[in-house]
């Protein structure tokens, strides 16, 4: 039954292209796509461990500017006579290059979490994101700083000279975020129901009691850091070939406060909450934006987080499910009075 | 009875919001004006404003909407150069040209766009323009404190080099976080340098900070604000006495519009803004707007069609008189993809005696 | 130290003069014990003698400023709590503890956390191994909550639970850990008196199966009902150690801890 | 050395708002446990406060600091009322992010209210600065840094002598039991909340004339606010205090002598420093296992 | 002196506590006995006014208290010792005790009640300026009991006060209660030591899944086979 529900999912989802012709409507699903898969990832630390990093776009933004340089190349004037010199390597391997250095850095943040927990760890996340960027803004030589990395390549697809395909268009682009999204979605379900999983939610339960059973707790907040960071790096990645620009902006607390949006709207800790939180909250502004002056658009989507939180305040997804059950209780309820009869 | 959209992509919310919304009356001004003398090639023009929420990211959304929803075939935008650079790539990918208004960076007209059109100078030319003036302000030794950004680093760089090539020396280069207020740890730092002349470019908000933080730490320089964009009378009214003996490089000088180029534009352009009732400080900032929109309007019309390939032509050959002076475009940049490029006015002004005066 | 019953000759556990103290106050002041293979051990004294304490400096979670545990000639000193928990040390916290947002059977299943071998490569690759311990796991969190008697509610919340239940469920969750050392830290405060009786039971019962106990606890029967041997600690030192018996009729014992008098035991 | 001196002396004087920012969010975040994303909106309302009564209507400057005092905690009375008290127990992530719903309301209502242009507040003081040997302070920042010592020394007094500052902590580390001890639970959520509130406000209300007022003045300053709160430790008004100052200290420093650029991320980097060597900040509360 | 007719009281949809009814007069000692889960706290807490009930009535010397709130039902006289301790970890001993005082001001009464409390478990006199938090778990028990008599209650509701307790202070603990009956301050507890609790009560109730389903003197009640069999161990 939840079986065929995903497979018309993803039908419906792999088939948007044929039929949305509106290029515009494309992109929009492009960019909310992006940030489902940072969503997710803050998800799998947030929901599942319980730590709340309120700097996950350090790691969105270092795989995305790591991947910038790396299709870009660059040189770095080491010493005065010495320069390192970077080639530009395909995109595909910038890509993942991306992908590994949030997961690097994610290694060092769950060694520091290792140290501190709850408010601490929030901070010292929100720390690093504003130290990254303020090492983007300033070093000049690497990063252009606020002048911005422009005309970073597309994503390219292929097999070295044989076949290849630079994705300028919305439709290839598309599928390639889908896919990202679905490959994330699937990582983490695995991760989740498994004793791995169960080590991370003990620690956000009941610390030293997950601790008594044998957790290693600094081992699981790292892996737990590791592969959200490289989540995000992936979704970085994904955003530099889209946009095809970088700049310090991409560290702005805002951008991080909106996946915490996604996550806790949708329902933390749960699977699809990102995934229902980032579509509503990447949609919203975009459907505002056709109706409302600019600081009204932001009134409005303000008041509909507050309402939310009013009326479904452990998210959208455990609240559906809860009707769901509710109403199905009630039927199967009424089915065996009406056998009974 | 169709309308000829245009797109126009500016920060009216988010850190340079004011700037922003300046702009965007200067463009619906000259909106007016167009569609009262009877538009173009018979139709309205109809402006499509969007925000880009000073943010790159979003500056890449509104080119998307202006130009797949909307079907513009031609925009405005997007003040700042990172949003503009951000834009740009869009513009080949859809093949719309833009005429850029207030960005600064040399990056934009020399990346080999040819759907770049700059009314705006960049900080080079400012500092050139500046340097046939540099001997009034008998400067020995200049000190610098910019914005952190490509506006603020790019002016640095350019003054620097006017300068040292007049024989100035440089001593403190400062930056700025775009929202810092508080400015004291820099300042102590220039007082020490021994220079006579401080350099500020930035917002009007921030330069109100710098001379009041400068009063209070007793340095006695000279100060020279670039970028245009500096209104005098905010800082007359902001900073008071601090703000006394300033100087100001400025594009548009709204108080004089009769010395300025176009006299009959400018003072047309000024009794509209002041009839709206827009503030006034926002003149220097508005005008860019206005010429924007006429730039784009002429080009439609010698175009002779709404569309992006004709007007991206008729462009490279109109002569629009604006209210900074006479628009019309060189080209920049890697041959066979050049960018346009205007050459535009720049003025000095001084606060003397807590009003705004030519030196 | 004398030994009560010659056939527990192994010694499990071998705590050595450990000491510690907060600040100025001395919790701990010099603490020796051994634990044998098999037998259920009480440790027993006035509130705030150390006795919670001298578990988290067995368990890990406290570092002694000086002495040292030994679990079947390895040295715990200075591991960490995880560390412990793999050897089979395993403890219950005297404040109940327990996942609380999770069902009965996700808080065993956490519990069985060294059950599971499967890697994180492994889980992420979707092995078919993973599906298959994880079905293991299941039935095995079944097998342990038939055991202490919560298997009905084995899908309501832990956060439902009374208290009573709740300190079942705390035993139930080390127990997943497979522990050789039980230490349950007052795992019969809030039961009365039938349920304690019965709640002895799985006890023996765990000990039967193979498990040695180390208990903190102050109904008296409970103490007196199971333990083979009894430490009593007072003020961070031990003053006496002996059969149930024994430790009854000490009068140190009933001076510093039981009270004269004590009418129902 | 007079420049050494000089970097000293304004981060003391800046030490002194910072402090103050770090207790109002200390009684709520370390205290209350909402993660108050409204913070830096209470410090712009203080600060458009003063410059409406001050520059718009005319009214006396201490005045005005008064007023605008008063009417941040009554602004943040109101907020606990609407949003907090209908969440009353709800777990920490959901009232945060309805303080994030409200921290997004606010700004944009500023920002609607007031215009993106900054304002600039006269103030009485004399512009010529007070000049101590080679170095040199403006009056105003003299005043402003007595009248937030003033306002610490009163906080600190509230929270640890007085009855009040007693069921504040009963409260907030059990509800239930504090009910059961006869506090008016409800009175003092909004109490918290409202004082807390009326610091940040009160701190926007005295630099307000200090730089300019500006609808996203907020923001960095509720970051930095977060900071000194942790490097302090939860809750600690003391800790709060010498955090602000630390946290001055080290951006003052830094600017002055490694580079401008990096002068938030002074901050920032000695955070994670602390933490990494004392990870519950410079004055935890003890907990203990078992 | 305490009434409740047909009580019931709900966390979310589940029942705790169905259609309950007891009478406490006025010096009395009863005491409430039954099984983990039975409702008993439950009971106590919507009396003390911190769980609302759902519906039914408690009146407090003929005064309905069903919908008031714990600090008006703290000022009528009525101090609840919460079950599982609960005190303000963060506060010093001193601090919790003074919170128990919370509403009385009456400096001297307050100091001499405090010395009666140190006389009766001279440790928290000791650790005056501990961290409640950092105290064992039987220092803390000592200490919410000190606490909720700090208020000068004339109707206790204790809730297993003598848990976690040591066998002297079980018995200290007892020694107390009877003590502060003695004094004319009437006693709704609930025990899992159902013999101590039993051979001291004038009356008992034995709860069963929310519901009374036996009652009668503290006599009656140990000499019930079923309550032996089932609470009391056989
Ligand atoms: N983290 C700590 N900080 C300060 N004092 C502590 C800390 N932990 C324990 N103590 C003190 O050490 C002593 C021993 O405490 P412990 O919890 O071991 O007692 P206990 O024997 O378990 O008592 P109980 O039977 O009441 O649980 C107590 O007096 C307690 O107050
Ligand atoms: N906070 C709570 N949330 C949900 N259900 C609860 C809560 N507290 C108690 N319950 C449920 O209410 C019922 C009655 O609980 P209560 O605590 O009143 O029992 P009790 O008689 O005091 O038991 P014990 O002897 O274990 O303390 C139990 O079934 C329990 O599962
Ligand atoms: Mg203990
Ligand atoms: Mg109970």
């Amino acid at each position: 039954m939840s079986r065929w529900i995903s497979i018309l999912w993803l039908a419906f989802l792999f088939s948007i292209p044929l039929w949305m012709i509106d290029l515009y409507v494309l992109h929009i699903l492009i960019n909310t796509g992006i940030f489902v898969i940072a969503a997710m990832s803050l998800n799998l630390l947030l929901g599942y461990t319980g730590q709340l990093s309120l700097g996950h776009v350090a790691f969105f933004g270092i795989g995305a500017y790591v991947s910038a340089l790396v299709s870009l190349g660059f040189d770095l004037e080491l010493t005065d006579t010495y320069t390192f010199v970077f080639d530009a390597k395909p995109v595909w391997i910038a890509f993942l290059s991306g992908i590994i250095a949030a997961g690097l850095f994610g290694w060092l943040i769950g060694r520091v979490a290792f140290k501190v927990r709850g408010a601490y760890f929030v901070i010292v996340t929100i720390s690093f994101a504003e130290v990254v960027r303020l090492v983007s803004l300033n070093w000049i030589d690497l990063t252009e700083g606020p002048m911005a990395l422009n005309n970073i390549q597309p994503f390219t697809l292929g097999i070295p000279n044989l076949w290849e395909m630079t994705l300028y268009q919305k439709i290839p682009n598309y599928y390639l975020v889908l896919v990202v999204a679905i490959v994330c979605y699937i990582l983490i379900r695995r991760l989740v129901h498994s004793r791995i999983g169960r080590a991370m939610i003990g620690l956000r339960e009941n610390e030293p009691l997950a601790t008594s059973v044998g957790v290693n707790v600094t081992h699981y907040l790292v892996i737990a850091t590791v592969i959200s960071a490289a989540m995000a790096g992936a979704a970085g990645g994904l955003y530099t070939h889209y946009f095809r620009i970088i700049d310090p902006d991409i560290f702005l607390f805002i951008y991080t406060v909106t996946m915490v949006i996604m996550v806790v709207s949708g329902g933390k800790g749960t699977l699809a909450g990102p995934i229902v939180g980032g579509i509503i909250f990447g949609l919203l502004p975009e459907i505002l934006r056709e109706f409302a002056a600019p600081e009204m658009q932001w009134i409005i989507y303000g008041i509909a987080m507050i309402l939310i939180v009013f009326f479904l305040p452990d998210g959208i997804v455990p609240a559906l499910k809860n009707w769901w059950k509710n109403h199905r209780s009630k039927r199967t309820d009424s089915a065996e009075m009406d056998a009974g009869t | 009875n169709e309308t000829i959209k245009i797109g126009v992509s500016q920060p009216l919310t988010g850190a340079v919001a004011a700037s922003g919304n300046y702009v965007t009356q200067g463009a619906q001004i000259a909106e007016s004006f167009i569609n009262d003398a009877g538009g173009v090639l018979g139709k309205k023009i109809e402006l499509v404003i969007e925000d880009n929420k000073s943010n790159p990211k979003e500056a890449v959304a509104t080119a998307e909407k202006l130009i797949i929803r909307d079907k513009v075939s031609v925009m405005m935008g997007a003040w700042s150069s990172t949003y503009t650079l951000a834009v740009m790539p869009k513009l080949m990918e859809y093949g719309v040209p833009m005429v850029v208004e207030t960005s600064s960076s040399g990056k934009i007209t020399t990346s080999g766009n040819p759907w770049i059109f700059r009314i705006s100078p960049t900080s080079q030319m400012e500092a050139k323009s500046f340097g046939t003036k540099v001997d009034q302000f008998k400067i020995k030794k200049a000190d610098f404190i910019v914005v952190n950004n490509d506006w603020g680093r790019g002016a640095s760089e350019a003054f620097q080099e006017v300068l040292k090539a007049k024989g100035i020396s440089v001593g403190t280069v400062e930056t700025m976080d775009a929202k810092a207020t508080d400015l004291s740890a820099q300042l102590a730092k220039i007082k020490s340098s021994g220079g006579d002349t401080l350099f500020v470019t930035s917002g009007v908000e921030q330069i109100t900070l710098v001379l009041k933080q400068m009063k209070e730490q007793r340095l006695n320089h000279q100060v020279i604000t670039t970028g245009g964009s500096s209104s005098p009378d905010q800082l007359i009214s902001q900073a008071g006495a601090a703000a006394e003996g300033s100087n100001h490089l400025l594009f548009f000088a709204p108080w004089f519009p009769e010395s300025a180029p176009n006299p009959s534009v400018a003072t047309k352009f000024v009794n509209e803004w002041n009839k709206r009732g827009h503030n006034f400080a926002g003149l220097t900032e508005g005008f860019r707007g206005h010429d924007g929109i006429m730039t784009i309007a002429a080009g439609i019309k010698a175009a002779g069609k709404n569309d992006s390939k004709a007007i991206q032509q008729a462009l490279w050959d109109v002569k629009v008189k604006g209210v900074n002076g006479n628009i019309e475009f060189i080209k920049q940049g890697p041959a066979g993809k050049e960018s346009a490029q205007n050459v535009p006015n720049v003025y000095v002004v001084t606060i003397k005696d807590g009003k705004i005066a030519l030196p | 130290m004398k030994t009560v019953k010659s056939d527990m000759s192994e010694v499990l556990l071998n705590v050595e003069n450990i000491a510690i103290s907060f600040g100025g106050l001395v919790a701990i002041s010099d603490l020796s014990f051994n634990v044998y293979k098999g037998e259920i051990v009480s440790l027993i004294g006035p509130n705030g003698a150390g006795k919670t304490t001298a578990f988290n400096i067995i368990t890990g979670f406290l570092k002694p400023n000086s002495g040292s545990i030994t679990y079947r000639d390895k040295s715990l000193t200075g591991l960490a709590a995880h560390q412990v928990a793999k050897y089979g040390v395993v403890r219950t916290f005297q404040k109940t503890s327990v996942f609380d947002g999770n069902t009965v059977i996700e808080n065993i299943m956490m519990g069985l956390h060294l059950n599971g071998r499967c890697k994180v490569w492994e889980v992420l690759l979707g092995l078919p191994r993973v599906s298959i311990e994880n079905t293991r796991l299941e039935e095995r969190a079944l097998e342990i909550l038939d055991l202490v008697g919560l298997s009905n509610r084995a899908s309501d919340m832990a956060s439902d639970l009374a208290y009573g239940e709740l300190r079942l469920l705390e035993v139930a969750i080390a127990l997943a850990a497979e522990p050789a050392l039980l230490l349950l830290d007052e795992p019969a405060s809030g039961m009365n008196p039938s349920e304690t009786a019965s709640f002895m039971k799985t006890v023996s019962k765990i000990r039967d199966e193979g498990t040695t106990i180390l208990l903190v606890e102050h109904d008296m029967r409970m103490v007196m009902g199971i333990s083979d041997r009894v430490v009593v600690l007072n003020q961070g030192e031990i003053i006496a150690s002996g059969t149930p018996k024994e430790i009854q009729n000490n009068p140190k014992v009933i001076h510093a801890y039981l009270g004269y008098g004590d009418e129902d035991a | 050395m007079a420049e050494f001196l000089q970097h000293i002396l304004n981060a003391i004087v800046l030490g002194g708002t910072y402090a103050l920012l770090g207790i109002g969010l200390t009684l709520i975040f370390g205290i209350m446990k909402v993660v108050n994303f409204t913070h830096g909106e209470l410090y712009s309302f203080g600060a458009y406060m003063i410059f409406m009564f001050s520059a718009m209507l005319g009214l006396n400057f201490f005045l005005a600091i008064i007023l605008s005092m008063v009417l941040g905690v009554l602004l943040g009375g109101i907020i606990e009322f609407a949003l907090l008290r209908p969440l009353r127990g709800a777990n920490i992530d959901t009232t945060m992010l309805v303080m994030i719903g409200a921290w997004i309301v606010m700004q944009n209502l500023e920002q609607l209210s007031w215009g993106g242009v900054a304002k600039s507040i006269n103030h009485p003081f004399p512009l010529d600065p007070l000049v101590i040997g080679e170095v040199s302070v403006s009056w105003i920042r003299v005043f402003v840094f007595f009248f937030a010592v003033i306002l610490i020394i009163g906080s600190y007094y509230l929270i640890n002598n007085t009855k009040l500052g007693k069921s504040m902590r009963a409260t907030f580390q059990d509800r239930d039991i504090a009910a059961l001890m006869g506090v008016n639970i409800n009175r003092v959520y909004t109490a918290t909340f409202a004082l807390g509130s009326g610091l940040a406000a009160t701190a926007g209300a005295l630099l307000g004339p200090v730089f300019v007022v500006t609808p996203t003045m907020g923001d960095m300053a509720a970051l930095k606010a977060f900071a000194i709160v942790i490097l302090g430790g939860l809750g600690s008004i003391a800790g709060a205090t010498i955090g602000g100052f630390i946290l001055a200290l080290a951006e003052e420093m830094g600017a002055g002598y490694i580079s401008s650029g990096y002068r938030d991320a002074m901050g920032f980097i000695l955070i994670i420093l602390v933490l990494i060597f004392r990870p519950t900040g410079l004055f935890a509360l003890k907990e203990r296992y078992g | 002196m305490l009434e409740i007719e047909g009580l019931n009281c709900y966390y979310g949809k589940i029942e705790a506590v169905r259609n309950l009814s007891l009478k406490v007069e006025k010096g009395q000692l009863v005491t409430l006995i039954g099984a983990n889960g039975a409702g008993k706290s439950t009971t106590l807490k919507s009396i003390s006014g911190i769980l609302p009930a759902s519906s039914g009535r408690i009146l407090f010397e003929g005064e309905d208290i069903t919908k008031a709130s714990a600090r008006t039902i703290l000022d009528l006289g009525i101090a609840h010792c919460p079950e599982g301790r609960r005190v303000f970890p963060y506060m010093s001993v001193q601090e919790n005790l003074d919170m128990g005082c919370f509403r009385r001001s009456d400096p001297k009464q307050i100091e001499s009640d405090l010395e009666g409390i140190f006389d009766r478990f001279p440790i928290l006199k000791e650790r005056r300026l501990q961290m409640a938090g950092t105290l064992s778990g039987g220092e803390q028990q000592m200490l919410a009991i000190g606490r909720a008599l700090m208020s000068r209650p004339k109707f206790v509701l204790f809730d297993e006060p003598s848990l976690g307790l040591a066998p002297n202070l079980v018995k200290t603990t007892f020694d107390i209660i009877s003590e502060i009956r003695d004094q004319d301050v009437t006693v709704l507890l609930v025990e899992q030591n159902a013999y101590a609790a039993l051979a001291l009560c004038d009356h008992a109730y034995l709860l069963e899944s929310g519901e009374v389903t036996l009652q009668g003197t503290g006599e009656e009640l140990k000499g019930n086979d079923y309550v032996r069999e089932a609470y009391l161990g056989g």
